[in-house]
């Protein structure tokens, strides 16, 4: 049986390689790609954890909710970023500042 | 008769109200409505003042029995758990302190409206605002509620930035936004304190916490482990709460009445704003200060202001000085005018911090003197303003021929101020500096020196209004305008010896007679020395 | 080390090492389909954790679902992609170093926070229930779904509704002339 | 196996079919949902107002359905998922007044109204994210707090996104949405390590709270933290602010109003109730000493309110400038929540009361005033007084309460917040609490400063244009309504508190 | 005469018309303009003689009337108002009433044609009334509003024709000098109230009364209710003695009288030599009992220089007003000196003789400056008609002047047969008398006395000499119309002794000066026969010197040359003698005081105000820039703030979020390492 903290250790390292892409990545695509590594990381976390909630059913119930919420994300936020490319060609985060002080 | 004060300090809101409504096509009758309101006013804070009882019995100040005219209703009761019941009343009534002010403020007012008859643009918006403005300060001196005290107090800054601020000088944007943050700045400050002290207080015959300002007097409605508990007294970042407390306040009454060095809004304030809106900033406004640190600061927390007196005994007489000697120095007439204010009121703060009988009464007197002086000011200046639009004093010389009934005011009003005996201001001004002198003698919290330093005061004051006098109103007739000018300076015409002469009268009669406001606030001025020494 | 424990680590570097060729990836199309092998690993790692029904799900809705749509949305807009990409990615920026001293933080902040922990011997873990090898958890979830995640469940479907509305809304071009 | 289970089921069933007598109120807005998606399909043609009309409408009759249940003592409903509460009946009550304004706003919008999508996905959008507000305040498992957040936030996206025709909007919404789900993922990312160290979701189970006595701070604390700042986003509370100015900005305006207040407001009702079972634990010293939950609420309130206020003074674009005050009003209202007692909770909901009546009120007026003359900065405003005398006149009423003076009932709102954070430190002492205190009188000062260049800039200066006397829309007479409603309630904020 | 005798009451009411009756007439007159100005006053003001008379036959040598009712409360003391009728008020009632009464008929030709001529009806009723408020007083207090009021009348009178600069600029320095002394006055108010809490002089300074009992017990002066260091007993006195100074023009705050005659010559006349400059000694008559000998002292010295000073700048004028403001302050130093030394009677008494001489003096050159002033006009000449050393030979032309004139100033010099020898032989010897008991300086008073009062015969001789005597130059130049020139007789004979004493050479049989010194008191001693002899004798000396120097022909030329040509014509040793060691040294003297007084004590004044106004500008400038700045820095203060917070907001995604995120990293291992 693998220890519930190899696997926590696992997703706080997927965790932080979604979070630099979403910090460092130039495309809006990568960004979100980096914020489902993210979700993911939480997802195993929950997963793991849940091994040991069988009563309750908390972890993988969680993880089975969280994983449709972030598809119904991505969908939405795919959607947006095709609004943004219309209108400035470019879905470079950094190029789109047109609201700031 | 139940409702009297009520009906005075709601009276000139549904006059507004009344303009506002109004089409516009009654705009000239919109000043007659505020003068018909002003009126009534008066004669129903004359009936008051005449029936007002100055027994012992009535003396008022920490005593809710003994107040007059009193209305309380429950307003907002607010069950807050652990904080305790909000017990918030419209709680109105007046004692010898705050009559007095009732009387003047509605006489101020009418001098405002006519002086309001050079406005000639928006006047719904000028009106409306006046009269709200009315309803504000004839509110701050009946409310014994601190908080309905607060809304009144606060109420007063908008009013009066619009004024200044839409019907004001070139400057005016500044004035109005450096009055208002000056005043605000106090005043947050002292919404804190506020409820503090509504925290430390339960009303007896409820046991809830209560806004109610004479409870707040009254040590024993303390509780033990509150912060400005006077029983267990608390400290807060090292110094003692209740001192906190009483600095705090202070200090927002201070910026209004106001003190060197808080005073800076003032000069553009008045330079800046509309005559009649100068009239009620000099002649109420600050009077408010005043009213508040007698009302407010010293009457809750006593032991903080015996225990700062000689710093406020400082303070005014660091104001009479200062406020004279920068008067000295103006070269506009409006400016001048005003750095005196600051001046004059520097003797009310002298005459509150000796803590003597004499020196209350005295600063009580000079508030009420200032406040008709100050106005009669105003509007001469104004008047001259209004016909030339210009207040240099270097460009005027000789005025007395041109305008000789105008300069015959000037006189009167510039004497008057200048603490002339027969006249308010030297009754007011003697008897503050008496009370300081003789408070080391009486109770120690003043050394004689700062009497004797006011009193220079006086003589600076003598300085600026006669050098005034003989550079503009005497000589030959000279004028920056020429032969224009010399067809735009008419002399005084009725409407403005309306406004004019009631406040000469004033000024004269309370110099003659102090006993009309002395008379009437004795009982509470004793009430008063009796709880704040302890 | 046992086969379970072996197997277990590959995915786990596999997991990881596709996921930061998907990060340090310059293509984005690769990129994409190395998301596709992360997903995948991370299923695999899910079924150590003996979640055989979520393992799937997510095999089903990311490959299924997100995958196409992110290609989708990649090639509505890979003019822009295949021109611009390369200039961005070229040179070591300031969001780079930004970026690596925040993660480094964070990981070195997730990892300790996590040893001190201590989770393997808490209290819950040690005296819970634990879901056995033998346990059908498709029937737990279905069980759970009707009974005590009944609320959420019904709410999700609310959710999906919305986002598909609104998703549609976005990407419809217009319905009025 | 399946029989350890069975027990539960029946228990489970009965739980939720008890429960569904306290759900009334989300089940009309459930229905509403449907009817408005119906509506839109089927009658948008021939009644375009019909899928507003029926938002409203079932708006109204969930409100009407929670005022009922204003007197209902606390009940746990669908086996400890949410909860039924006076305090969670009072946030679905604003959150229907806010709605209901919403959609009037939405009505007389110019641009969505001509918008050649229609209108009738908004309000389907609408009636769901109102649904996740009320589940907001009303969760009590992380599961329902992920869930309700998760769907108000992405209906947020897709309503800043909604006149997909415009670049600023779109811009708005995916700096919005990106910015948010990464700040999600933050907080599933900390429910999950909380989860992990405590094996509970269950937010008033025993068991939630014992992994701060079996984890140490160092684990607890980063988790805990993860979590809240999914909240803090919400709130836009900083450091989590960045996107609020661009996004207010960029929304259309009745948008950017939804989003100042409802959302924000959900967020405390999700903050008290996440906040509620550390309570008693930082209250009994097992906080640790540099690490003290109130000690961080303090310095992010703070740090709110100093930005938010300072930023705000030199906005020239007037969302911009409400975004920036939003922020430090909540700041500000985070003081409130200091005493974390029912008291302190009225003080918030009054504020909130006030706060989601002056903002839609300042938001009607500016959009009123941009879609007359398209003027957005406040230099721009210049002389407006004279051609929006009676609208303007409302302004400054709007401003005056937004700066908590009487004779609004910003004041009074002010003052209860005041009240509680005092109370707070009357009983704590705390010198960061004090420190609180002064920051928050100090930004009012502040605020005067940037609040006021607008009658400044509409009343003192003139303007060379012409003076054009505008009719007054529907729009502007439901903010005068509302600016009446400011000058009521500090006359009798009976109205309000007596029901609290 | 029983029909004169009056009840208590009627005496008040008597004296409380007395008080009104003038007042009624500046209010009166303000109101109707241009008519009737003079008739009111005059009426008016005959009023307030007949009563002032009438209360002075009750009252004087006979009683002591105080009548009082409550004014207003201040906390728990009463401060009540009323009237004190004593031998020192109703003299002064007569005497003001009398002197006012003269002026007004006087001023009727001298002002007529002047278009603001009802105001100055109207100033006039407003001083006497502050002038009789000032006398009849019983109150400190009360005195101390009409002693202002005074000061507001003298102000309005010396600026009356305001179009003048130098005269409103002389109304302005006298306001604000009389001013300090009124600060002076208000300190001992403040300390007499402090110490006894009343204000009331009859309870004050009675025999018996509180400063009587008052008692200085180790270094604390102690009165019933309050007990303070001694030295407040001394600056209490002082205070007062301030507020006198500055009425009286003592040395140094003498300076505004000579200014002040930029008024009228009847207001001159008036108020700043018969009435208003005499109420600084009526303070010190009124307040007697406080001074102690410090005070006593200081009176002494200031008066007894003040004197000399006065007399010696007299020498050296050619003003002819300014002369005889010189002269005011040098007998004002007198009368303050006698008040130091403790003749309080004859300081009296020689107020009351200098009134009558002193105003006549004025008077006269008032009638000699009106004729000069319209021969000006008519001839429409440019000259300085006050300049004496324009005039001469007005003997012949203007006899009644002339005549008036010699006697006025015979009683100045102290001559025989005058009212002023009787008073001022009575401070001369009393001095003598005084500085018997003493050593060191006190023994130089009586000599400085002496001293003056030969300057003051010299400087009239040449005064009257220059006027009268010599060529004139102005041909038809009459005497002034008899309208004025009665006053000026009757004054005359007001001058001359019988109106105060039967014995024309002693003045112990003076019925004023029994009126508060006891007859018989005072042993008759050598001085009351030596000093009367040598000082007249010499006085007579001076006259003939004088009149040697200027009675002579070549008065148009200065004075320095017509020492010349008589130096060289005569070579007289005695002249030259005369001439170093008097006139020349003296003239050093006096022109030497004379620039301390311009430049040093003046100028003192004047660099005070300059000083006073660069500490105001500094003021006002520190006020702009520093407090108002201080204001803005903070101000400016809030918006860098604000654009710091700012400066992070992008618009770049990713920007905000390693912003964020940094903090909360940050944020967390702050948390850890500590």
């Amino acid at each position: 049986m693998i220890p519930l903290s190899h696997f926590m250790i696992i997703s706080a390292a997927l965790f932080c390689i979604g979070l630099f892409a979403v910090l460092t990545k130039r495309n809006a695509i990568q960004i979100l790609i980096g914020i489902e590594f993210m979700i993911n990381a939480a997802i195993l976390n929950f997963v793991a954890a849940g091994r040991f909630d069988r009563v309750a059913g908390g972890g993988q119930m969680f993880a089975l909710f969280a994983i449709v919420l972030a598809a119904a994300g991505v969908a939405v936020a795919l959607a947006i970023i095709l609004n943004v490319y219309k209108h400035f060609r470019t879905i470079n985060p950094d190029k789109i500042d047109t609201l700031k002080n | 008769m139940n409702h009297l004060l009520s009906f005075l300090v709601f009276l000139p809101l549904v006059a507004a109200l009344v303009i506002i409504l109004l089409p516009s096509g009654f705009r000239d009758r919109f000043k007659h409505i505020a003068l018909g309101t002003s009126l009534i006013q008066f004669f129903v804070s004359v009936f008051i003042y005449l029936n007002f009882n100055n027994s012992a019995a009535f003396a008022g100040v920490n005593k809710e029995s003994q107040f007059q005219f009193v209305e309380k209703m429950a307003w907002i009761r607010l069950d807050l758990g652990s904080i305790g019941k909000l017990e918030i009343d419209y709680l109105l009534g007046i004692d010898g302190f705050s009559m007095p002010f009732l009387v003047l403020s509605s006489l101020i007012m009418f001098v405002a409206t006519l002086a309001s008859w050079e406005i000639k643009a928006n006047l719904k918006a000028f009106f409306a605002l006046l009269l709200l403005l009315n309803t504000a300060v004839m509110g701050v001196f009946c409310a014994l509620d601190f908080f309905l005290f607060y809304i009144f107090y606060e109420l007063m800054l908008l009013p009066l930035y619009f004024l200044i601020g839409m019907w004001g000088g070139v400057r005016r944007e500044y004035a109005a936004m450096k009055f208002f943050l000056y005043t605000l700045f106090g005043s947050v400050f002292m919404l804190l304190v506020i409820i503090g002290l509504y925290f430390s207080v339960l009303n007896p015959a409820t046991g809830n916490h209560t806004f109610n300002m004479i409870l707040m007097m009254d040590p024993g409605s303390y509780l033990g482990s509150s912060v400005f508990s006077s029983v267990a007294p608390q400290s807060l970042l090292g110094i003692s709460a209740r001192l906190l407390g009483f600095i705090v306040l202070f200090v927002a009454f201070a910026i209004k009445v106001p003190i060197v060095p808080l005073h800076t809004w003032l000069p553009d304030a008045h330079v800046e704003a509309p005559t009649p809106v100068s009239i009620i900033l000099a002649g109420l406004l600050l009077k408010v200060g005043g009213y508040g640190i007698l009302r407010i600061c010293y009457s809750i927390f006593p032991d903080a202001a015996i225990q700062s007196a000689w710093w406020i005994g400082l303070i005014g007489v660091v104001s009479i000085l200062y406020g004279a000697l920068n008067a000295l120095a103006q070269s506009d007439l409006k400016r001048l005018i005003a750095y005196s204010s600051v001046s004059h009121m520097g003797f009310v703060l002298l005459g509150i911090a000796s803590g003597t009988a004499e020196g209350v009464s005295g600063a009580v007197l000079q508030m009420i003197s200032h406040g008709g002086l100050s106005a009669m000011l105003f509007f001469l200046v104004g008047m001259l303003y209004n016909r030339v639009h210009d207040r240099e004093i270097a460009n005027f010389r000789g005025l007395a021929l041109v305008m000789p009934q105008y300069t015959a005011f000037v006189v009167i009003a510039f004497f008057a101020s200048l603490g002339l005996p027969g006249f308010s201001a030297f009754m007011a001004e003697a008897f503050s500096l008496i009370g300081a002198f003789t408070s080391q003698e009486v109770n120690g919290l003043l050394p004689r020196w700062m009497a004797i330093c006011g009193s220079v005061g006086i003589l600076l004051s003598a300085a600026y209004f006669l050098w005034t006098l003989q550079r503009m109103y005497f000589g030959q007739t000279r004028l920056k305008g020429g032969d224009k000018w010399l067809q735009q300076l008419k002399d005084v015409n009725t409407n403005e010896k309306f406004a004019l002469v009631p406040l000469a009268i004033l000024a004269v009669l309370l110099g003659i007679f102090p006993s009309l406001v002395f008379s009437k606030m004795n009982a509470s001025v004793l009430a008063f020395i009796q709880l704040i020494s302890g | 080390m046992s086969a379970e424990q072996l197997a277990f680590y590959f995915f786990a570097s596999l997991t990881l090492i596709s996921a930061l060729l998907v990060v340090c990836m310059q293509n984005l199309v690769r990129s994409i389909f190395l998301f596709f092998v992360t997903i995948f690993s991370l299923a695999a790692m899910f079924v150590f954790a003996l979640a055989d029904f979520i393992a799937v799900t997510e095999v089903v809705v990311y490959v299924g679902g997100v995958l196409v749509l992110m290609l989708f949305a990649f090639m509505l807009s890979n003019k822009e992609l295949l021109s611009g990409l390369q200039n961005i990615a070229g040179g070591f920026k300031f969001t780079h170093l930004a970026g690596l001293l925040i993660c480094g933080g964070m990981l070195f902040l997730l990892v300790s926070a996590i040893s001190a922990a201590d989770v393997v011997n808490l209290s819950w873990i040690k005296n819970g229930q634990a879901i056995s090898e033998n346990d059908n958890t498709i029937h737990q979830i279905g069980i759970h779904t009707m009974t005590r995640y009944l609320l959420p469940f019904e709410v999700v479907s609310v959710f999906l509704m919305m986002a598909l509305i609104g998703a549609a809304h976005l990407s419809r071009r217009e319905r009025r002339s | 196996m399946m029989k350890d289970f069975i027990p539960y089921i029946s228990i489970s069933l009965n739980e939720t079919i008890n429960s569904l007598s306290f759900f009334y109120p989300e089940f009309a807005l459930g229905l509403g949902f449907l009817l408005v998606i119906l509506s839109d399909l089927f009658f948008a043609k021939k009644f375009p107002q019909l899928p507003a009309f029926v938002a409203l409408l079932s708006t109204l009759f969930a409100g009407v359905l929670s005022f009922n249940m204003l007197k209902q003592s606390p009940v746990q409903l669908f086996g400890g998922m949410i909860v039924q509460d006076h305090l969670s009946t009072l946030f679905k009550l604003i959150f229907c007044f806010i709605s209901i304004l919403f959609v009037l706003f939405v009505r007389y919008h110019k641009d969505l109204q001509s918008s050649n999508k229609g209108t009738g996905d908004l309000f389907s959008i609408l009636m769901a994210v109102q649904l996740g507000l009320n589940l907001m305040v009303m969760s009590e498992n992380l599961l329902m707090v992920y869930l309700s957040l998760e769907m108000v936030s992405v209906g947020s996206y897709l309503m800043v996104g909604y006149l997909s025709n415009s670049p600023k909007q779109s811009e708005a919404a995916m700096k919005y949405a990106l910015f948010g789900a990464v700040c999600s993922a933050f907080m599933l990312y900390g429910m999950s390590l909380i989860y992990s160290f405590s094996g509970s979701l269950d937010l008033f189970s025993a068991q939630f709270v014992s992994f701060l006595s079996t984890t140490p701070f160092f684990s607890w604390g980063p988790a805990l933290i993860m979590m809240l700042i999914g909240v803090a986003f919400k709130l836009s509370l900083v450091p989590f602010h960045f996107w609020a100015p661009d996004v207010y900005q960029g929304a259309p305006t009745p948008v950017t109003a939804f989003l100042s207040t409802a959302p924000k407001i959900a967020g405390f009702g999700i903050l008290i109730r996440l906040l509620a079972p550390f309570q008693p634990l930082s209250l009994s010293g097992i906080d640790n000493s540099m690490f003290s939950l109130t000690g961080v609420l303090a310095v992010t309130a703070i740090a709110s309110m100093i930005v938010g206020n300072f930023g705000a003074i030199w906005q020239n674009n007037v969302k911009r400038m409400l975004a920036y005050s939003s922020i430090g009003h909540t700041g500000f209202m985070l003081m409130g929540l200091f005493i974390f007692s029912v008291s302190g909770f009225k003080a918030i909901v009054f504020y909130m009361v006030i706060y989601s009546i002056m903002n839609m009120a300042a938001f009607m007026i500016v959009d009123e005033v941009e879609e007359k003359t398209g003027k957005q900065d406040i230099d721009e405003y210049k002389g407006l007084g004279k051609s929006f005398s009676l609208l303007m006149i409302a302004m400054v009423v709007v401003l005056v309460s937004l700066t908590g003076l009487p004779p609004t009932a910003g004041f009074t709102a002010k003052f209860l917040i005041f009240s509680a954070a005092i109370e707070a430190y009357n009983s704590s002492g705390s010198g960061l609490i004090m420190t609180l205190i002064i920051v928050g009188a100090l930004s009012t000062v502040v605020s005067l400063f940037y609040y006021f260049r607008i009658p400044l800039n509409a009343f003192l200066r003139k303007s060379d244009d012409p003076i054009i006397a505008f009719k007054n829309s529907p729009k502007s007479y439901i903010s005068m309504f509302l600016v009446f409603l400011l000058l009521f309630f500090i006359i009798f904020p009976s109205a309000i508190l007596g029901h609290l | 005469m029983d029909f004169l005798t009056f009840s208590a009451n009627t005496l008040c009411l008597l004296s409380l018309i007395a008080l009104v009756f003038p007042f009624s007439s500046f209010l009166v007159i303000l109101q109707l303009k241009k008519s009737q100005g003079a008739t009111i006053s005059i009426f008016n003001i005959s009023v307030s003689l007949i009563a002032s008379l009438l209360v002075f036959i009750n009252v004087w040598n006979s009683t002591t009337l105080q009548q009082q009712v409550e004014w207003f409360q201040v906390g728990t003391v009463s401060i009540s108002a009323g009237i004190l009728l004593n031998n020192l008020s109703v003299l002064m009632m007569v005497l003001v009433s009398a002197i006012s009464l003269l002026v007004h008929i006087y001023s009727i030709s001298y002002m007529k044609g002047d278009e603001n001529i009802y105001k100055y009806w109207a100033y006039l009723g407003l001083f006497c009334f502050s002038m009789m408020g000032l006398v009849i007083s019983d109150s400190l207090l009360l005195i101390y509003m009409f002693w202002e009021l005074v000061g507001m009348s003298s102000y309005l009178l010396i600026g009356f024709w305001f179009t003048k600069d130098a005269a409103s600029q002389a109304a302005k320095k006298a306001f604000i000098m009389n001013r300090i002394g009124d600060l002076g006055f208000l300190t001992g108010l403040m300390i007499i109230y402090s110490q006894f809490g009343t204000f009331d002089i009859g309870r004050l300074f009675n025999v018996g009364g509180l400063v009587d009992s008052a008692s200085i017990i180790n270094g604390f002066w102690i009165s019933e209710s309050a007990s303070v260091p001694v030295i407040w007993l001394t600056i209490a006195g002082l205070a007062f003695f301030i507020g006198a100074m500055t009425k009286s023009a003592q040395f140094p705050l003498h300076t505004w009288l000579p200014d002040a005659m930029q008024g009228p010559t009847s207001v001159s006349s008036l108020i700043h030599a018969a009435t208003m400059v005499a109420a600084g000694v009526f303070l010190l008559g009124r307040v007697y009992p406080l001074f102690d000998s410090i005070a006593l002292n200081t009176i002494t010295v200031v008066g007894v220089f003040t004197a000399f000073m006065a007399a010696t700048i007299a020498l050296t004028q050619n003003d002819i007003k300014r002369i005889l403001a010189y002269s005011t302050i040098s007998q004002l130093g007198f009368m303050i000196a006698a008040m130091g030394i403790g003749a309080y009677g004859e300081s009296i008494f020689h107020l009351a003789t200098h009134a009558f001489f002193k105003c006549l003096l004025f008077l006269a050159a008032g009638s000699v400056i009106h004729q000069l002033h319209h021969y000006k006009e008519h001839h429409s000449l440019e000259f300085n008609h006050q300049d004496i050393r324009l005039m001469g030979g007005l003997r012949k032309q203007m006899p009644i002047a002339f005549i008036t004139m010699c006697i006025a100033a015979a009683a100045l010099a102290g001559l025989p047969f005058t009212s002023g020898f009787l008073s001022k032989d009575a401070i001369l010897i009393t001095s003598f008398e005084w500085a018997e008991g003493y050593h060191g300086f006190k023994k130089l008073v009586p000599f400085v006395l002496v001293l003056t009062s030969w300057l003051t015969v010299f400087y009239i001789g040449r005064l009257i000499f220059k006027v009268f005597f010599g060529k004139s130059n102005y041909k038809g130049v009459k005497d002034a119309p008899w309208p004025m020139t009665r006053i000026l007789l009757i004054l005359a004979f007001f001058s001359l002794f019988p109106l105060f004493s039967v014995n024309p050479l002693s003045y112990d049989n003076s019925w004023l000066l029994q009126g508060f010194v006891p007859a018989g008191v005072k042993p008759f001693d050598i001085f009351h026969l030596l000093v009367p002899i040598i000082v007249t004798g010499i006085s007579a000396i001076i006259v003939l010197i004088s009149y040697k120097l200027y009675g002579g022909t070549a008065t148009k030329q200065l004075p320095e040359n017509g020492l010349l040509y008589r130096f060289s014509n005569r070579a007289w040793y005695l002249d030259r003698v005369y001439d170093l060691l008097f006139v020349r040294s003296i003239t050093a003297l006096s022109i030497i005081s004379h620039k301390f007084d311009t430049l040093i004590v003046d100028g003192l004044v004047n660099s005070l105000a300059g000083l006073a106004r660069i500490i105001s500008d500094i003021i006002h400038w520190f006020d702009r820039h520093v407090v108002d700045g201080l204001v803005n820095g903070i101000a400016s203060l809030a918006s860098k703030t604000g654009d710091f917070a700012r400066q992070f907001q992008t618009g770049k995604l990713q920007h905000y979020l390693i912003t964020m995120l940094t903090l909360v990293v940050t944020f967390f291992i702050i948390t850890y390492l500590i």
